[in-house]
């Protein structure tokens, strides 16, 4: 490394000035190698988010009350099939294999996001899902639409275009919901109870247990701290709450005028700990639906590689 | 209408039920573009039962399942409160052939293989019903099911022509589904009658056009057409007739268990 | 064998004494090779019939629509697994080997009472199930209470017993149901269309068409013809379908004074052919069924086999 | 009595349940003799839920859920129109432990060591319950729970100690099942009301008991207590408040599907 310093040197501060001219890095850019690890590892982790995301909400596809939400379940749990795709794709261009990646994940060697280790119990769970976990997850990712990675970036908005669209199906099936029976009320607000302190947690640490921040934010990887995106997530959440008539289970809740944002509670972060430390409720059960999956699917991948070979030495033979 | 009414079921329970069995593979695929293909497929079906049953809700509204909720669509009085001997899909879209413990990616490919051959036929005809929703309806299908067909042909190359495990998965998952082929050429009397004012078309004309598409598949693929018999239907009643296997009632009661159990509930 | 004509001989004339004299062959007493042949043939295509019988009734216990019916459904296919091992039993004091027995049946060298080749569609079969083909194999099976070997007819004699305890209980489901809703009653009517040719199936071909009747009467193994049986059958059931409200679906069933009997049309035979030959709706299932729970399970009567050989050597060893 | 009919839910729920989960197996089981045993012992269960509902039912009316039927007896209301959320069972009952994809005959046999050791330490205490009911399940009971503690005891034996694939499966199906254990031993504040008044049995206070009974069958099945962690509840809620897996939907669904779409029917 040593005698390349000069040149390196140079690389690093053009790189320095990319960023900081809010301009974007392209794949064949140089760029420091923490950078590419930090990237890696971040959308790596993001498209395991996706992959795993599918198990939660997919649990309702064949049991959805009605062929228009079956419809709209089907089509979002395969979109965020395609946001994995998108997501190893920009890995890949950073050197990342994905066949390494997806056995990380199933091996428990990178994480995904906590949330999905919750259970998903009642047909309400898939408009809450819609409504506060892609809401949290779109507060997470529009500045993530301006990152400086290009391919991470473009992924993002196509990914973000799509998000706000689950997100409005998700709050509009729990509106009509909320006009139906009284048991169709008690799922709505029995979900929100449970899934509303995990959607916080989605955030990450309080931003002083936060250690990756400041790097990310220096590298324009990321743009707001966990803290600020949280009171973003709740501000904006508040208010679609009470429209939707439901209690959100913080009684610390209640307008700040002088700050001019909501105050709430502590999230439980010795749980928040917990799981992601692998022993949240589904920890086990997500990855072990993972694993299987890519094992009982290993014959189908080796015949369509076996094929490949095959009929790309067939036409290198005939030319 | 009665007819009419029962042909857009047996239609729609086709693509309603073979949709149920794609979306179980849902998170399961063997690898994430299968999931998203598999996904579009279910889609696709879906989106081609749900006018399917509006429009027979339409033509004959004493179909609709007694005592449903005024609320509750057409669409979805059909799909979630018949009972199984009301379902008048054939036989080859119930059978689980995988991710459950009946099948495996070979066998849903050969299904799909068939199923998609024998519906791209039949749609194909139907383009000309004299029914306007049919005609619409076949319309769109068709160019789906050209992609349905051709999906599952390229699966059933590299299956037959990749590994010698995948030749022996899939020799075992054309296995599977080949006895209900048969049933899917058998002429219902509604069919019948229905083909003969140019609203429906008769099944027992598609089975020459078929076979030559599966033979085709099949030989390129290096695959042989399986010797079986075809599973027997019970009395002289088979899918068509609301006579199905034990497979549909787990099937249903999946499906089925949340609308029926909060009848009152809106989605 | 030439050198022992004289005793061999002078056993079958005793062995023929006994059968004719209406007393029991045991299994230590001389019996004929043809007799222990046809003897291990039926007995074991008896238990066959017994262990594929648990599915078809087996497929509606967890989705039994009450308490008590599920705990009646549940000890009834648990009856019919405690009678194919009476029989196993039985064939293992002729010399047969139970292990054997279950390939032959898995493997399709063996049959097994063909009406168990059809689909349990609703709750109704299971009443139906009780009602004419627990029915019928009474009919068929009363007579061997008194079949000439001593371990088959004592078996029988259990068997039959829990047998027209399981016909009541079907029957009574049967009046149960037809008290209830017209749905209800429709299922009734539809499970007993579908069931009722193929349990007059039950009794073989006619008699013109039973090759094996006359030696399996002449050593008292059969006491009845198929056609005898059949007629009981018809007899026995008709007044019953009255009393529940059901139609036969035979327009050719009505009394015969002159004969003191009921007449009735003729089952379709090619049909019977074509499912005991092995193209019913369901004979892949059932033996597919079988295989995969008989394989499943190999690893557990190895892990048994080996836990017991190590317990009787380390006994051996301690003596 | 809206505590006594939650506490007769709890322990109707893990029986009946349980039962379900039993008898799945029938005719699948490893051999003849244990498609009777299994169902013998599904049959206990189903025969200790029953009573168990009746009593809930008459302590507590209003408990019965709304809109059903009259003629519906109340153990039928109780196991047949209830929602998820209102069983009241273990976590660990509810699992697929096989003949499911879940888990197998290794995971089957943990599960019901597991819970026949702790429900026979937990009847034993209630034949002295001041509830006459509860004392005459509990005594019935106990004799039957002895009888599966030892079945599963004698498997856990043979599999432990049998080949090396049922040693690996005995251990994987521990793993299974240990992470639900601990779930057992969590007072809910119902039982810990109840057994105030002698009613109900505490059973934190049967955890030593019933560790000491597994220890001794795993020392001498050769086997090690696995070591995994408690599987978390969801927000501090589990099984006896009525927060389930994502298993239990799909068991009611199957359990309940007949019951539900034929409200009127009487059987």
């Amino acid at each position: 490394m040593s005698e390349r310093t000069t040149p390196e040197g140079e690389l690093e501060r053009q790189f320095e000035r990319t960023v900081a001219a809010e301009a974007r890095i392209e794949p064949r850019d140089w760029m420091p190698d923490g950078y590419r690890r930090t990237l890696i590892r971040q959308i790596a982790q993001h498209a395991h988010s996706e992959i795993i995301g599918m198990q939660p909400e997919g649990n309702w596809i064949t049991r959805a009350p009605s062929l228009r939400r079956k419809a709209i379940l089907l089509a979002k749990v395969q979109d965020e099939a395609g946001h994995g795709l998108y997501l190893y794709s920009a890995t890949e261009t950073l050197g990342a294999d994905r066949e390494e990646l997806t056995r990380n994940l199933i091996e428990g060697r990178q994480k995904y996001s906590s949330i999905f280790n919750y259970p998903t119990l009642t047909f309400a769970d898939v408009g809450v899902i819609g409504w506060l976990v892609d809401g949290a997850a779109i507060c997470n990712q529009v500045p993530l639409c301006r990152t400086s990675y290009g391919p991470y970036a473009r992924a993002m908005i196509r990914i973000c275009k799509e998000e706000s669209f689950h997100q409005r199906q998700g709050y509009e099936l729990l509106m009509t919901m909320m006009r139906g029976t009284e048991e169709q009320r008690r799922m709505v607000q029995d979900a929100t109870n449970r899934w509303w302190w995990p959607s916080l947690m989605m955030f990450g640490p309080p931003d002083g247990d936060s250690p990756n921040t400041r790097q990310s934010m220096a590298w324009r990887i990321k743009r707001h701290t966990n803290d600020e995106l949280r009171q973003k997530f709740v501000d904006m959440t508040v208010p679609q709450a009470e429209r939707l008539g439901v209690t959100l289970p913080d009684p610390e809740l209640r307008w700040n005028p002088e700050r001019g944002h909501y105050d709430f509670g502590t999230p439980d972060w010795a749980e928040f700990k917990r799981v992601v430390s692998g022993d949240g409720p589904c920890n086990a059960q997500r990855l072990a639906h993972r694993r299987k999956a890519h094992e009982d699917g290993a014959w189908v991948r080796e015949a369509a590689a076996a094929y490949a070979a095959r009929r790309s030495a067939e036409r290198k033979g005939a030319a | 209408p009665a007819d009419l009414f029962a042909y857009c079921l047996m239609l729609g329970d086709d693509a309603l039920v073979l949709a149920q069995r794609l979306a179980e593979w849902c998170s399961r695929a063997p690898e994430l573009e299968e999931d998203v293909a598999l996904a579009n497929i279910g889609l696709d079906l879906l989106g081609q039962a749900r006018p399917l049953y509006t429009r027979a809700g339409e033509v004959y509204p004493a179909g609709r399942p007694a005592g449903v909720p005024r609320h509750v669509p057409d669409e979805d009085a059909l799909a979630y409160f018949r009972d199984e001997h009301a379902f008048r899909n054939v036989r080859l879209v119930e059978i689980d052939c995988g991710p459950g413990p009946g099948g495996d990616f070979a066998a849903t490919i050969a299904r799909l293989l068939v199923f998609s051959s024998w519906r791209l036929a039949l749609l194909s005809r139907l383009t000309s019903s004299t029914d306007p929703v049919l005609a619409a309806v076949a319309a769109k299908g068709v160019k789906e099911l050209a992609y349905h067909r051709d999906h599952a042909a390229q699966w059933t190359l590299r299956l037959g022509d990749g590994t010698e495990e995948s030749h022996r998965r899939m020799v075992a998952g054309l296995a599977t589904v080949w006895p209900l082929l048969d049933e899917l050429f058998i002429a219902h009397p509604v069919e019948l009658r229905l083909a003969e004012t140019g609203v429906a078309a008769d099944p027992s004309a598609l089975e020459s056009e078929v076979d030559e598409v599966l033979d085709q598949v099949l030989a390129r693929a290096g695959l042989d057409r399986p010797e079986v018999r075809p599973l027997a239907p019970v009395g002289g009643r088979a899918g068509r007739d609301g006579v199905h296997t034990e497979a549909m009632g787990y099937l249903l009661a999946e499906m089925q268990y949340l609308a029926r159990s909060q009848p009152e509930a809106v989605w």
